[in-house]
């Protein structure tokens, strides 16, 4: 099997999740693009330590799919307060970290 | 300016005047249409009589171009002194032969042309190509033009538009002979393109009612989609033939003889030929109304009569016919006639007998069982051409012309003094002979020449077609033309049975419903899917036209009489059903008397000796005139270059070679059976003409007499007996009802191409194109443009001003302007942030890419 | 390539001469406005007849040569002179140029758009053909683009101020996409400068060098290049500012764009692009090739979709526009030659298209289509011109659309220098296709604006309509008609007023382009006479580095 | 489910030892899979629906943990199913339904401004696509039997061991910080 297989599906799955982080306005659903992207460097993590015979890439992947769990946990856990004060998510609402 | 380039034939051939000049025939008539729009409304005769005398002129002209061309003809064959100038040994060399009987040497066809358009230092001409098949049209559609308008003067009269109908009838004339006389293929398009504008103008002649107008646009886009096939071929032809032409001919790829010299050359590769043939006759399927595209032609029927007879006898329908004979060496080589290969053509040309044939029975509206026997005729010329029996095809379009003209124009006089403008059969006919004695007659001839009866027109030609069919080994094709005769002889019949016999119906029975037309087209609209506008609008419209600015006008002509919105209408609504004016009787005759007759220009001997006339093969005029010799020429000769005709000489051993050998191994050899020697060009194939035989003459008339009797037979029981085992078979039968719903709706085809392709095309892909064009296109580039915008405004209110404010107080540290300027990049928007890192990200990623790539 | 330099003041004097003209308006009282009016219709006039005088004096013998050529210092700093001549090539757009510009401007005298002020108006007109005309005559990069640049400006000033509703965005969009593509186009012309390392500007020293190039530089520097000319013909993914500019544009405005700055994309590719880097253009020719007959479908699709005349009518310039691109991506001496003949063609027919579109809004006060109809009953002289000039659009033999369409097409078949025959002869078949969308899209304009009996909102407002009251026989009705029209005259808003037909100002405007429609397509030669030897010397020197 | 995978892939890698070129079965499952995720993905961030959105992405992560056995990588394929759809997707739904978000249509998804991530988005992937192409054309992953779990924890233990406790720290403060932020007071 080819490396790039993996890495070319990686890019696509990257590349929609970029599409979705700039396209979505539901503070939800940027999260879920964000999961995308992440999912993609795990392949591409993953891929390479096949490639390279070498466990290290493994290692990492598990890493960021810790980092994920929480990450969302932490994301949906705002989401959520960001609701409760102002009965919506969408993000364009939200400047308040206007400068 | 106009570099006269005469390349016209080696002077041993007698030209003259009237064959350098036939041009004129094409010119005059398209200068009378420039008048007629230009001065005829202050004609004393509205602008007709330009359109008759340029008409007449043309008429003239082309008869002594005919006259000529047999002079030339003769010259070359039985060699006159005179004709011959003593320098030029090769004909005496050709002269010889062909006392012996042996060689006819190939005639030159008089060609004058002007520089036209040039390209890539090509100079492509434009002029006038005469020889046999052209000679013999443009004399046939001047003349038909001529008595179908001298037809008009009296039946379109008080028409509201009366000076366009001759205007438009003119030009279309001339675009006719444009396409005939051409010498090459754009001048062909030329011709071709102007007839289809004017069908256009003219089916759409009475264009407030909508059903007109649609009907108008189907025949003209029809046929566009067929020119595809035009362009297509044309553009295959060019750069096929084009260096050939250079090399050998001194002229170029679009020249109609470079063309046929080429094909015959065997310098094209099969595949060109094939698909240059198969893309042209594509472009003669749309034009000539055959199978798959055959729609257009009964919706065609929307213009006023005349146009109808003009277009489906002389005009238009046949261009197809004539684009296949004129360059049929292509067609001949791509399709492989000369070894018998069941054609493209001769498929098509098989299928549409059959097919059309079928609808004429369906048919209440007397016109469209005109229009479908046209169809269906036009089939027999394409069978003929597709198997290699050109000269029959080329006859029958002769003859058909007479009567399928002549049957038009009595229709109309039906309609115009007998039916009280309706077209409708069962409603408004019946029992007219009667009262139109003439007229009766008339149709009488020819529909029996239609159905091919000896000894009229179309017997010697249709059969002849059929004979040929069978002797070049297309058997099932033979049988399908002896099919086609037969239904032709049962559907004629009953056309003619509705129409002149039992009761007086409806309007022929003195009974006016003005409503006929109304609720005719109101049908029509039901099958009529406009193309690309959507029905439910135009209903309506059409509908409140008789509310209309000028509403009175526009009732009638919805029930598409002419002669109504005037007091001429009231002359006929006082009495009922009479006898036609002279101007309408005089045309009609005369083609009638030509449907008679026009036959033993070319009638077969055997037949005439079946007859007890003695005729020998002298009395085959056509075949002695109109058709090519299929003699090489010395490719000197060819470029028109008498100096070297003396290489006729060389070729004389080789024909008599061939020539000695007789029966099939005849054909073996020559042009389009074998390449011609190194240094000659053939410009015609060596086609095979059919030894006739007494058995196969007796089996087609039986055939005939056959369709007739059963015709006449069902006619009598279903209609006049009203038989109760037949009447209503439709509803009772299933499979009864099945067919005749089949042919009611044309097969569906039209529902195919309405409803399916146009509609997907007009409606889901146009609008899925613009949305994409709005949302995706255009928004990316709006979006840009916004951010643009915006980054642009912060620029300048933030970067720009507050610089310009740290200067003015520049107490403040930089650290805290640059902060405040950079605040508002903080738009506090996620996806900008989103937007903004990606995007940078990969412009500075691409940006280094390319620099290391390059 | 040797230069005819005898009388060659002539250039100078048609290109400047409009500006002279602005000039002298510039102090004329505002408010004289038939004055105003009178000095634009002369200055260009004046110009129209140095154009005739040029026309007269230029040597159709060796039309592949610059004549009146003149190579003056101008800006010695960055080595750009003023460089100008006239060839075949360049002098049937540039007399249009002028045409289009005087008679725009006989038909503004009667149809002022309603922002009013003449004055701003003649004098943009002025400029803009200053602009055009130096573009045709510029033989200097730098020069050549100050002109194409000055164009843009009072086309944009024409479009933002005297346009129609969205008049702002219309002219911004426009004037930002141009302004996008020449930027790279600038600085396609400025790596080309450096890359050759040529002594001057003058296209004659860069066609020479630029053969030199690296086939990899030259395809990057072509793309610049193609960016720039592809917005302003425009090409397939980069039209969608024309529809927006056409439909918000006044009609004079619309005309001179469809006209000649269009013209300027494609004159671009023939005259610089294509002979400075014959690598580039070759492969970049397959890419224009299918993007042309994406134009040519996309387009004749969208105006299916259309329901507005004008933007109809502006569509259907993306397609025919690619039929002028698909010739030059051939890169035959057939193919160019058809797209030259297209550009004049497409000028002359697609602006009197946007004549009578004019002409029809400024009667009817809209250009849906669905309200229009019966045109010919109310107008039945507007109504045959514009039949007969959808009829030239749909590219009829006999009349000048033709002779842009068919051998483009032709050309198609076998493209030079080993372009790929397959992909060519695809995109030939696709694009006869595409003719038969253009018939039925004017077709159906046609028949639904012009067929049929006038909707009722229109009824019986027109002259010609009640006079066919009177010829019909019905002479009651004809009153009734008559009296019933006064009566809603009086009683309706302006929507109801008289329509009148065709008027002076617009025959003395339209005429020439109708005869011009007709000469050419009857006699094509006159033209490709003019163009022939030009465009085969240049192919030639594309064939000397390509082989 | 990943144990069944696991036997039968042992099973593919043992007969296509034999020779170490493309082997085409895991060619096909990897098509399979790949476009599922791919549509799938798409449709996460074009649906109009946020349920489905949160359904899609179940499918696609299922892909990648599926895409991870092709790389025998197990162990990380089952922590993936156990983590992400175990986990998240249970704390996306909670989200979903906690913040409202109504079950159906929904308008309003996207900002005004969407079209300009069509762009980036298809720039982004004109570059990525390049570049790999340029540099992995022809490395082959040659099938090889599965890293050992035990390696992985090895490294764990030894080597990252920092960063796995690091790790471990940000789990628990992210736990607290969720707990403390989505609280009610």
């Amino acid at each position: 099997m080819l490396a790039v297989n993996f890495l070319l599906l990686a890019a696509v799955l990257f590349c929609i999740g970029v599409f979705g982080v700039i396209a979505r306005r539901n503070a939800v659903l940027v999260l879920m693009s964000i999961e995308l992207i992440l999912a993609a460097v795990n392949l591409n993590f993953v891929a390479f330590a096949m490639m390279n015979d070498n466990i290290d890439g493994q290692v990492f992947a598990l890493f960021v799919i810790a980092i994920a769990a929480a990450e969302v946990g932490v994301g949906l856990a705002m989401v959520l307060m960001i609701y409760r004060n102002r009965k919506s998510i969408a993000l364009d609402g939200l400047s308040e970290m206007k400068g | 300016m106009l570099a006269v380039e005469d390349t016209h034939a080696a002077l041993e051939l007698s030209s003259g005047w009237f064959l350098e000049n036939a041009w004129l025939i094409a010119l005059i008539p398209a200068i009378g249409f420039a008048l007629i729009i230009g001065f005829g409304k202050k004609m004393p005769m509205k602008g007709s009589e330009v359109g008759l005398a340029s008409m007449a002129a043309s008429l003239v002209i082309a008869t002594g171009a005919g006259i000529q061309w047999m002079q030339r003809t003769d010259s070359a064959s039985h060699g006159d002194a005179e004709a011959i100038g003593g320098a030029f040994s090769g004909v005496r060399g050709a002269l010889s032969a062909s006392e012996s009987g042996q060689v006819e040497p190939y005639i030159e066809p008089v060609v004058t042309q002007w520089v036209w358009w040039q390209n890539s230092g090509l100079e492509f001409g434009l002029g006038s190509h005469i020889d046999g098949l052209s000679v013999l049209l443009l004399c046939l559609v001047a003349f038909i033009s001529l008595l179908v308008q001298v037809f008009s003067l009296d039946y379109v009269r008080g028409d509201r538009r009366y000076t366009h109908f001759f205007a438009a009838l003119t030009l279309f004339s001339s675009g006719m002979l444009v396409m005939v006389m051409s010498s090459n293929m754009v001048q062909l398009i030329l011709g071709w393109e102007i007839m289809g504008l004017c069908s256009f103008m003219l089916i759409g002649h009475w264009w407030e009612d909508a059903y007109n107008s649609h009907s108008a646009l189907k025949a003209f886009f029809t046929v566009r989609v067929g020119d595809v096939g035009l362009l297509v071929g044309t553009a295959i032809l060019f750069f096929g033939a084009n260096d050939f032409a250079v090399a050998n001919l001194d002229s170029n790829g679009f020249d109609i003889r470079a063309i046929q010299a080429w094909a015959l050359s065997g310098e094209g590769s099969s595949w060109t030929l094939i698909m240059a043939s198969s893309a042209l006759f594509i472009a003669a399927i749309g034009k000539s109304g055959q199978f798959p595209l055959h729609t257009w032609l009964p919706d065609a029927m929307a213009g006023p009569t005349p146009v109808s007879s003009l277009l489906h006898s002389s005009t238009m329908v046949v261009a197809g016919v004539f684009l296949v004979a004129r360059i049929y060496p292509v067609f001949w080589e791509g399709f492989n006639i000369a070894n018998g290969g069941v054609s493209f053509i001769a498929v098509i040309g098989g299928i549409t007998i059959v097919v059309a044939a079928l609808l004429a029975f369906v048919q209440d509206d007397i016109k469209k069982v005109l229009a479908y026997s046209t169809v269906s005729q036009l089939g027999y010329m394409m069978l003929g051409l597709g198997t290699g029996a050109w000269l029959p095809a080329v006859f029958h379009v002769f003859t058909h012309a007479f009567f399928k003209c002549c049957l038009f124009l009595a229709a109309g006089s039906i309609s115009h003094s007998g039916s009280h403008h309706s077209f409708d059969m069962k409603k408004d006919m019946g029992g007219l002979r009667k009262f139109m004695p003439v007229t009766f007659g008339a149709w009488c001839v020819s529909t029996l020449a239609l159905t091919g009866v000896i000894p009229f027109a179309g017997f010697w030609s249709k059969d002849e077609i059929i004979d040929n069919v069978g002797a070049n080994g297309y058997t099932f094709l033979f049988w399908v033309g002896l099919v086609g005769a037969a239904l032709t002889a049962m559907y004629m019949t009953r056309a003619t049975y509705l129409t002149f016999f039992g009761e007086p119906r409806g309007a022929a029975a003195g009974i006016h419903h003005d409503d006929a037309g109304h609720d005719e087209y109101a049908t029509e609209f039901r099958e009529v899917v406009i193309s690309s506008t959507d029905l439910v609008a135009a209903l309506p419209k059409s509908l409140s036209a008789a509310a209309n600015v000028p509403g009175d006008d526009i009732e009638h002509d919805a029930e598409g009489d002419p002669a109504h919105g005037g007091h001429h209408a009231d002359e006929h609504d006082d009495h009922g059903p009479h006898e036609s004016g002279k101007l309408i009787l005089f045309p009609i005759v005369i083609l009638a008397f030509l449907a008679l007759t026009s036959g033993f220009v070319n009638p077969t001997p055997l037949a005439g000796d079946a007859l007890g006339a003695n005729l020998g093969e002298g009395v085959e005029l056509l075949k002695k005139y109109v058709e090519p010799r299929y003699e090489p020429v010395a490719i000197g000769e060819a470029a028109g270059h008498a100096g070297e005709s003396i290489q006729l000489l060389e070729l004389a051993p080789l024909s008599a070679a061939e020539a000695g050998a007789d029966g099939k191994d005849a054909y073996a050899t020559g042009c389009g059976r074998s390449t011609p020697e190194p240094g000659t060009v053939c410009f015609f194939p060596k086609v095979k003409h059919a030894v006739p035989e007494l058995s196969k003459i007796l089996l087609s008339l039986g055939v005939v007499a056959l369709g007739y009797a059963a015709a006449i037979g069902f006619c009598m029981a279903f209609y006049k007996n009203k038989n109760p085992r037949l009447v209503g078979l439709t509803e009772r039968s299933r499979i009864a009802r099945g067919g005749y719903l089949f042919l009611k709706n044309k097969y569906y085809l039209d529902v195919l191409y309405q409803n399916v392709f146009v509609y997907f095309v007009s409606r889901p892909l146009a609008k899925a194109t613009y949305w994409v064009n709005q949302n995706v296109i255009d928004g990316v580039v709006n979006g840009v443009g916004t951010s643009g915008k915006k980054a642009g405004n912060w620029v300048y209110n933030n970067i720009d001003q507050k610089i310009v404010d740290g200067a003015v107080n520049a107490s403040g540290t930089v650290a805290s302007e640059t902060g405040h300027g950079l605040q508002p990049v903080q738009s506090g928007k996620v996806n900008q942030y989103g937007a903004l890192l990606f995007g940078a990200a990969t412009v500075g990623a691409i940006v280094l890419v390319i620099l290391n790539v390059s | 390539m040797e230069t005819l330099t005898d009388n060659n003041w002539l250039l100078t004097v048609g290109a400047f001469l409009p500006l002279v003209g602005a000039l002298v308006m510039m102090f004329w009282p505002k408010d004289d406005e038939s004055g105003v009016k009178t000095i634009g219709i002369a200055t260009a006039g004046a110009t129209l007849l140095v154009g005739i005088y040029t026309l007269i004096k230029f040597d159709y013998g060796q039309s592949e040569k610059l004549q009146f050529a003149v190579d003056a210092e101008w800006i010695e700093v960055i080595r750009s002179g003023y460089t100008i001549g006239l060839d075949g090539i360049s002098l049937p757009l540039y007399f249009l140029s002028m045409c289009v510009t005087f008679l725009v401007m006989i038909y503004t005298w009667d149809n002022m758009p309603d922002a009013g002020n003449p004055k701003a108006f003649y004098i943009l007109m002025l400029v803009l053909q200053t602009g055009m005309a130096g573009t045709f005559i510029a033989q200097d990069l730098i020069l050549f683009f100050v002109f194409f640049e000055v164009v843009l400006l009072p086309m944009y000033f024409m479009i933002g101020v005297w346009g129609g509703e969205q008049r702002q965005y219309a002219s911004l969009k426009f004037f930002l996409y141009t302004m996008f593509g020449s930027a790279f186009m600038l600085v396609a012309f400025l790596a080309l400068f450096f890359q050759t390392g040529a002594e001057s500007f003058g296209f004659a020293t860069l066609i020479d060098l630029g053969a030199s190039i690296d086939r990899d530089v030259q395809v990057w520097i072509f793309a610049g290049m193609f960016l720039g000319f592809a917005v302003k013909v425009p090409m397939f993914p980069f039209h969608t500012w024309l529809p927006d500019a056409h439909t918000q544009a006044p009609t004079q405005g619309s005309v001179i764009l469809a006209a000649i700055l269009l013209k300027l994309g494609t004159y671009g590719f023939v005259r610089i692009a294509i002979p400075m880097l014959p690598e580039g253009a070759k492969a970049w020719a397959p890419a224009i090739g299918i993007l042309a007959v994406i134009g040519i479908i996309y387009g004749s699709l969208g105006c299916l979709a259309q329901t507005d005349m004008k933007r109809l009518i502006a569509f259907s310039s993306v397609a025919h526009m690619g039929f002028v691109m698909l010739g030059i991506s051939t890169l035959t001496t057939f193919g160019i030659n058809a797209a030259l003949f297209g550009m004049v063609a497409h000028g002359l027919i697609t602006g009197m298209l946007f004549f009578v579109a004019g002409s029809v809004k400024h009667r009817f006060h809209t250009l849906e289509i669905r309200r229009l109809g019966g045109l010919l009953i109310q107008m039945p002289k507007m109504g045959w011109i514009l039949g007969f000039a959808s009829m030239a659009s749909l590219g009829l033999p006999g009349l000048a659309g033709f002779w842009g369409e068919f051998p483009a097409i032709l050309s198609a078949y076998n493209p030079n220098f080993g372009l790929s025959e397959p992909l060519f002869r695809t995109l030939m078949v696709i694009a006869a296709i595409g003719t038969v969308l253009a018939a039925a899209y004017l077709l159906w304009l046609y028949q639904r604006t012009a067929f049929g009996v006038p909707s009722d909102e229109f009824k019986g407002h027109s002259t010609a309509e009640i006079d066919a009251g009177h010829g019909a026989d019905d002479h009651g009705q004809a009153m009734a008609h008559s009296l019933s029209s006064a009566a809603n005259a009086d009683a309706d808003t302006h929507e109801h007023e008289e329509i009148k037909d065709v008027q002076l100002t617009e025959w003395i405007a339209w005429t020439p382009f109708l005869v011009a429609i007709v000469v050419f397509g009857v006699y094509p030669q006159l033209m490709f006479k003019v163009m022939d030897p030009a465009v085969q010397a240049m192919v030639e020197t594309l064939g000397k580095s390509l082989g | 489910m990943a144990v069944g995978w696991t036997v039968n892939l042992h099973a593919l890698i043992a007969q296509a030892d034999a020779e170490p070129s493309v082997n085409i079965a895991l060619n096909i499952g990897f098509g399979l899979i790949a476009t599922v995720m791919i549509f799938a993905a798409f449709s996460v961030v074009t649906t109009k629906n946020v349920v489905h959105a949160a359904l899609y992405l179940v499918l696609v992560l299922a892909g990648v943990a599926a895409q991870f056995i092709l790389a025998s990588a197990e162990f990380l394929a089952v922590a993936q199913v156990m983590v992400y759809i175990g986990a998240v997707m249970v704390l996306f739904l909670f989200g979903i339904m906690l913040t409202r978000a109504q079950i159906g249509k929904e308008d309003g998804l996207n900002n005004q401004g969407w079209q300009l991530g069509i762009p980036v988005a298809v720039g982004l992937f004109g570059l990525l696509g390049y570049v790999v192409f340029n540099t992995f054309e022809d490395d082959v992953l040659d099938e090889r039997a599965p890293f050992p779990t035990e390696q992985l924890s090895d490294q764990y233990l030894s080597a990252y061991l920092v960063p796995f406790l690091a790790v471990s720290f940000v789990l628990l403060a992210a736990a607290i910080g969720a707990i403390v932020l989505a609280r009610k007071d």
